[in-house]
């Protein structure tokens, strides 16, 4: 099944997400360096067009959950960045007032159900999300964002597992980026291409360049058709790599740098503009436009939320029930 | 509050809590349950809309025959994944009650009570709720062994962002149960195995008991017992031996945990100066610890003895008859340590 | 690859095991009944062909770990016949003084890890004693059995990926009698064949018919030639079927009287019982002296567990740790 | 007990944790260590004896190097699947050494600790033991926010057949661990994260600490404080300023919670009369609770004031470093508590 190549707007718009979220994440390791960020920052740099290219199929009705590697999600899914910096920073001002912080990142009204700490949660939760639309019968799906590392989860078996039986409208997205931490998959996966995976559940299970936006998009696009029609889920993987190291602070020491620099060469967001350009969607000046809107926005935004306020100390206390 | 008198129908704590679920999902189509064979025999063609089970228990006996499969779902065993997932429908609107078979079998998917379900409001700054409520069951008794007999209440009464019920009769377990699923938190109900039979008057119709407040189960003026879930009852029983020794007990059901009716219990101690936990659940750490210490601090100048807990021992269930039946706290055992501090 | 036939001692011996768990269980059913078992029983009635099959290839110093359905495997593992039926009645002179009770029977000397009241809960412990095998370079392997409803576990997957990647040399017995208490594997299993879930680890799968003595002897011996010489693990799928409910007192609405028929018409035992008689290595009159024998044992082992007495109150209080 | 002066080094508690496993696994070739990228760098061309990281937190560091990676074991992110093998492990022979790289990750593993590992014993009636230790990071201060900075040994501590260590220092935790690992039981070894840093004298060698003696940490007459892990530090600091002003409070780390040093803690109370618990867990079912709980009972007739516990407040642990700050009971809030009771 081939999707139908997206039209111009949405081609510009998925680039200038690409953008946004590596703009971000390049000020996010610059920052926690400079000990403006607390607490732990994993970059998604390098791994832009999966977020992008699947998020594009979606609407705030849609649900995603993602990992501790969040902020390309966040960003692809609609969160308001500028509320992203400022939860970075854990000021008042933050998408979560500053409680959750880079790992915690969400909102639902977006459709985004949090970057997560747990590795391996989001599974089922994208499930629950998924059995929401499922009896609504409102067309929605959810999609699961996870690692290499997550799938040797047991909540990866289960998930995998349900949405199958009952099926769900979910697509499950492995970013196989190669590592999880310092373990390479070739070491921790038994499998070698975690789409085959799906065959233990009898769906699809698809592999895709997470390096190239198209590869991505076309995918994703038949697995949401699939799932908004009532035939159950998909499990992608995409191939993809992150250009820094599992958090900032990584000394990196198990990858070698010709390994890096193969990858780094393949950067989907030269290659999205490449593309762009070469197909006459767009003019390499108006490409530099938006890359240079998105860094005076952002700029923008780390100067604010270094502005803002911290929370109320009272705030620690408040948001743990509903009533209580 | 005003006393509004209302019919009554006896019955057990099983069927009580079936009238619960069955009024529940009456009132709101978002209600929906799930869990191992709480229906049963799915894809059974002879059972389509029928279930084989009703859950092990049978607490969900014949409600897939009024509310179909797609309201009562059979689940896979899966712990981690349909308790995950009823998070994740909680948080996108739906109102799921999820059944653990046994409370024992937390281990397999408390990741997605506790640090999941139990954060996403926190952690989300307030953005989001988890109306989920996970029935369990508790208790020893029936010679379930090590596994299947726990309580660990406390567990889930430590953890922020969960509610614990604990409910002693079946009028208490219906209302309790519309409350816990009407509310918007996620809410742990844990049901002990050795009550389901047991019958009582319970009220008609749907109202509930609210969350947070206790019951005087019995009233006296010598010694205060604070007594969690079956041992509401083991207390009535010793109540009656010792108020022919002349001590009378007040006996207090705290029928949540969490939140804790603080302020019924310190009433309770001002009058008798004297105070006793009960509880079913291993010692260290438990909610009888939580209860002892809470007045150990704002009770201290009320007391007059120290605060006394009959709790099981720090040991696994033991299997053999004899063996669960010592440690099970018994009447004798708590008349007994409330004689000692009279 | 094909195991050679087993010789007619082993042949004996197996059907003596065969039909000691057969009665072993029958009466466990009827004394249950009558109130002399506490708690619950699990009957494995139906299945002895597997454990069986599978123990045949086994030592005391190999290491097995079972469900909630362990008799079978008990017995077939060598734990002590008398031992057992005490600990069923919880009495001082069970094989684990009466605090186990029939899910928790073990006898680590016999190389029996446990009985287990948690479904799926044995994968990775049967891991951890291939682990010591491996580590020791001693040449043992473990078994783990399990249900198709536990096939759905987590632990599953992350057993079985774990087992592949450090090539553990433990056999993975998934006992698919197509229900998990009243739920059909039909249902809660995505795929046709559990054996197929092996691909997702990269080891092999491999289907076996569990009512066969024969065909899952063959398996098992391939299995464990596998893993002795450090080849890793291997997924058996043992098609089976439970004669009995799940647990006593299930009325069993959700199996029709014609399929429990078909099943009971493949009697494991009444196969071997066939076969050895057929081809002349023993005759009927051998074979029900084994049976009386047997009987008499078993009838023997429940009177004595009547008179024996109850444990004392205060080992309640002990064994909980070695030191404390 | 006879004093031996011992030749000391100034290391930090990272350091002094990775000389005890390193002198564990000398002198016993059954010990092994197993966890997430605890070498890291697994099947890497250029790491075959080296790590990539030696731990998240490095306490592991540099011991592939000496024991190679079969007694080094990296494993996947399977926390059911690698605890449940250490279990295994255990029950057949080896003394493996888990690491739960966050407690916070309890939920992913809790069956194979509490109802698998911390059970067998009891449940083969005494033929198995399960000679574990899972080490695991506690703590708020980093700004880990809410699912990495979670206390929860109370959990543990609750659960029969668990010993539970929470040291305070390097050497406590040098001489902790070594006994843990000599332990014959299943061992929780919690490390607050914000200790790893923080150096002391720990004394060459390979003696154990006995598990279950609690240490006086500081000696006083007016007020006993029972601190845990890193709340030790913050009990010193406000001791200095209590000193300041007449009230000397004496400090009691005890080291374990499972088994918990009583006799140490009432003869404490029984020179001041007044107890104070800090702990950084939340307060519900926790083990301030139980201690409370404990004197409450066993000391009742000690004490001359309320029982006063100061812990982290009935919430996740907040991200924004203000909202962390007042999480975490600080020396201030500790001052403040112990004047209310003198
Ligand atoms: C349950 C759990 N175990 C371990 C960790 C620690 N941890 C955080 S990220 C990570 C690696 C994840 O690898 P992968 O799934 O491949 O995602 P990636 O970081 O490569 O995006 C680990 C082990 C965790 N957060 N949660
Ligand atoms: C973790 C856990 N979940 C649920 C149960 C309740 N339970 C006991 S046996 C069983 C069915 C197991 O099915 P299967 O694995 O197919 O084994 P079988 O009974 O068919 O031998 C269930 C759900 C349990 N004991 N443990
Ligand atoms: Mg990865
Ligand atoms: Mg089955």
């Amino acid at each position: 099944m081939t999707t139908s190549l997206p039209d111009r707007e949405r081609l510009l718009d998925a680039y200038t997400r690409m953008v946004e979220i590596r703009t971000f994440e390049d000020a996010a390791g610059k920052n926690f360096a400079d000990g403006l960020v607390p607490g732990f920052v994993h970059l998604y740099a390098g791994e832009e067009a999966v977020a992008v290219g699947i998020c594009s199929h979606l609407t705030d009705d849609d649900f995603i959950t993602s990992t501790h590697r969040g902020h390309g999600h966040c960003i692809a899914k609609g969160v308001d960045i500028h509320g992203m910096v400022a939860e970075l920073m854990g000021k008042s001002t933050g998408v979560c007032h500053g409680k959750g912080g880079s790992m915690h990142i969400a909102d639902v009204d977006k459709g985004m159900l949090g970057a997560n700490g747990i590795v391996g949660a989001g599974l089922p939760l994208a499930c629950g999300a998924a059995l929401t639309a499922k009896i609504r019968g409102n067309g929605a799906v959810s999609v699961s964002f996870f690692g290499d590392g997550a799938s040797n989860q047991g909540t990866f078996h289960e998930a995998l597992n349900l949405a199958a039986i009952w099926k769900l409208p979910v697509i499950f997205v492995c970013e196989n980026n190669g590592y999880a931490e310092a373990t390479p998959a070739s070491y921790a996966v038994s499998v070698g291409d975690i789409a085959n995976r799906a065959a233990a559940y009898d769906i699809p299970g698809i592999i895709v360049d997470g390096l190239d936006f198209f590869s991505v998009y076309e995918a994703a696009g038949a697995a949401v058709d699939r799932a908004r029609s009532g035939q159950g889920p998909t499990l992608i993987e995409a191939k993809t790599y992150r250009f820094y190291g599992h958090f900032q602070g990584d000394t990196i020491t198990y990858r070698t740098d010709e390994e890096v620099s193969r990858y780094r060469d393949r950067d989907p967001i030269t290659g999205l503009r490449t593309f762009l350009v070469d197909h006459d969607l767009a003019t390499s000046g108006e490409l530099d436009a938006i890359d240079k809107k998105v860094n005076e926005a952002l700029a923008r935004s780390w100067d604010d939320a270094k502005a803002a306020p911290w929370p109320a100390v009272e705030d620690a206390l408040t948001n743990v029930y509903v009533s209580y | 509050m005003v006393a509004v008198a209302r019919e009554t129908r006896t019955m057990s704590m099983k069927d009580a809590l079936n009238e619960a679920l069955r009024i529940a999902m009456r009132e709101d189509p978002n209600v929906i349950l799930l869990g191992e064979d709480i229906a049963g025999g799915a894809d059974v063609d002879h059972l389509i809309n029928e279930d084989a089970w009703g859950g092990p228990m049978g607490v969900t006996k014949n409600l897939v025959q009024e509310f179909g499969r797609n309201r009562v779902l059979d689940t896979p065993i899966t712990e981690a994944g349909f308790i995950g997932a009823a998070v994740g429908a909680a948080a996108t609107g739906l109102r799921p009650v999820a059944e653990l078979m046994y409370v024992d079998f937390f281990g397999c998917c408390m990741d997605q009570i506790f640090d999941q379900g139990a954060k996403l409001r926190y952690m989300f700054g307030g953005k989001a709720k988890c109306p989920l409520v996970i029935r369990t069951q508790i208790g020893a008794g029936v010679n379930a062994a090590a596994q299947h007999s726990g309580c660990h209440y406390s567990v889930f009464t430590h953890m922020p962002g969960i509610k614990t019920v604990i409910p002693s009769n079946p009028a208490d377990a219906k209302g309790l149960l519309l409350s816990a699923i009407r509310d918007d938190d996620l809410v742990m109900f844990f049901e002990n195995k050795v009550l389901y039979g047991v019958r009582g008057e319970v009220p008609d119709g749907d109202e509930g008991i609210p969350l947070g407040k206790g019951d005087i189960k019995r009233a006296g003026d010598d010694v205060t017992i604070v007594a969690i879930s079956r041992m509401v009852n083991q207390s009535l029983t010793a109540a009656k031996t010792l108020s022919g020794e002349g001590i009378e007990v007040e006996i207090i059901d705290p029928r949540t945990l969490s939140p804790l009716d603080e302020d019924m219990i310190l009433s309770s101690v001002e009058k008798t100066h004297r105070l006793v936990i009960v509880d079913e659940d291993n010692p260290r750490c438990s909610a009888a610890a939580d209860i002892a210490a809470m007045v150990a601090d704002k009770g201290f100048d009320l007391l007059d003895a120290p605060i006394k807990m009959v709790t099981a021992p720090h040991t696994p269930v033991p299997f053999s008859p004899p063996l669960e039946q010592v440690y099970v706290p018994s009447p004798e055992k708590i008349a007994e340590t409330v004689r000692e501090i009279v």
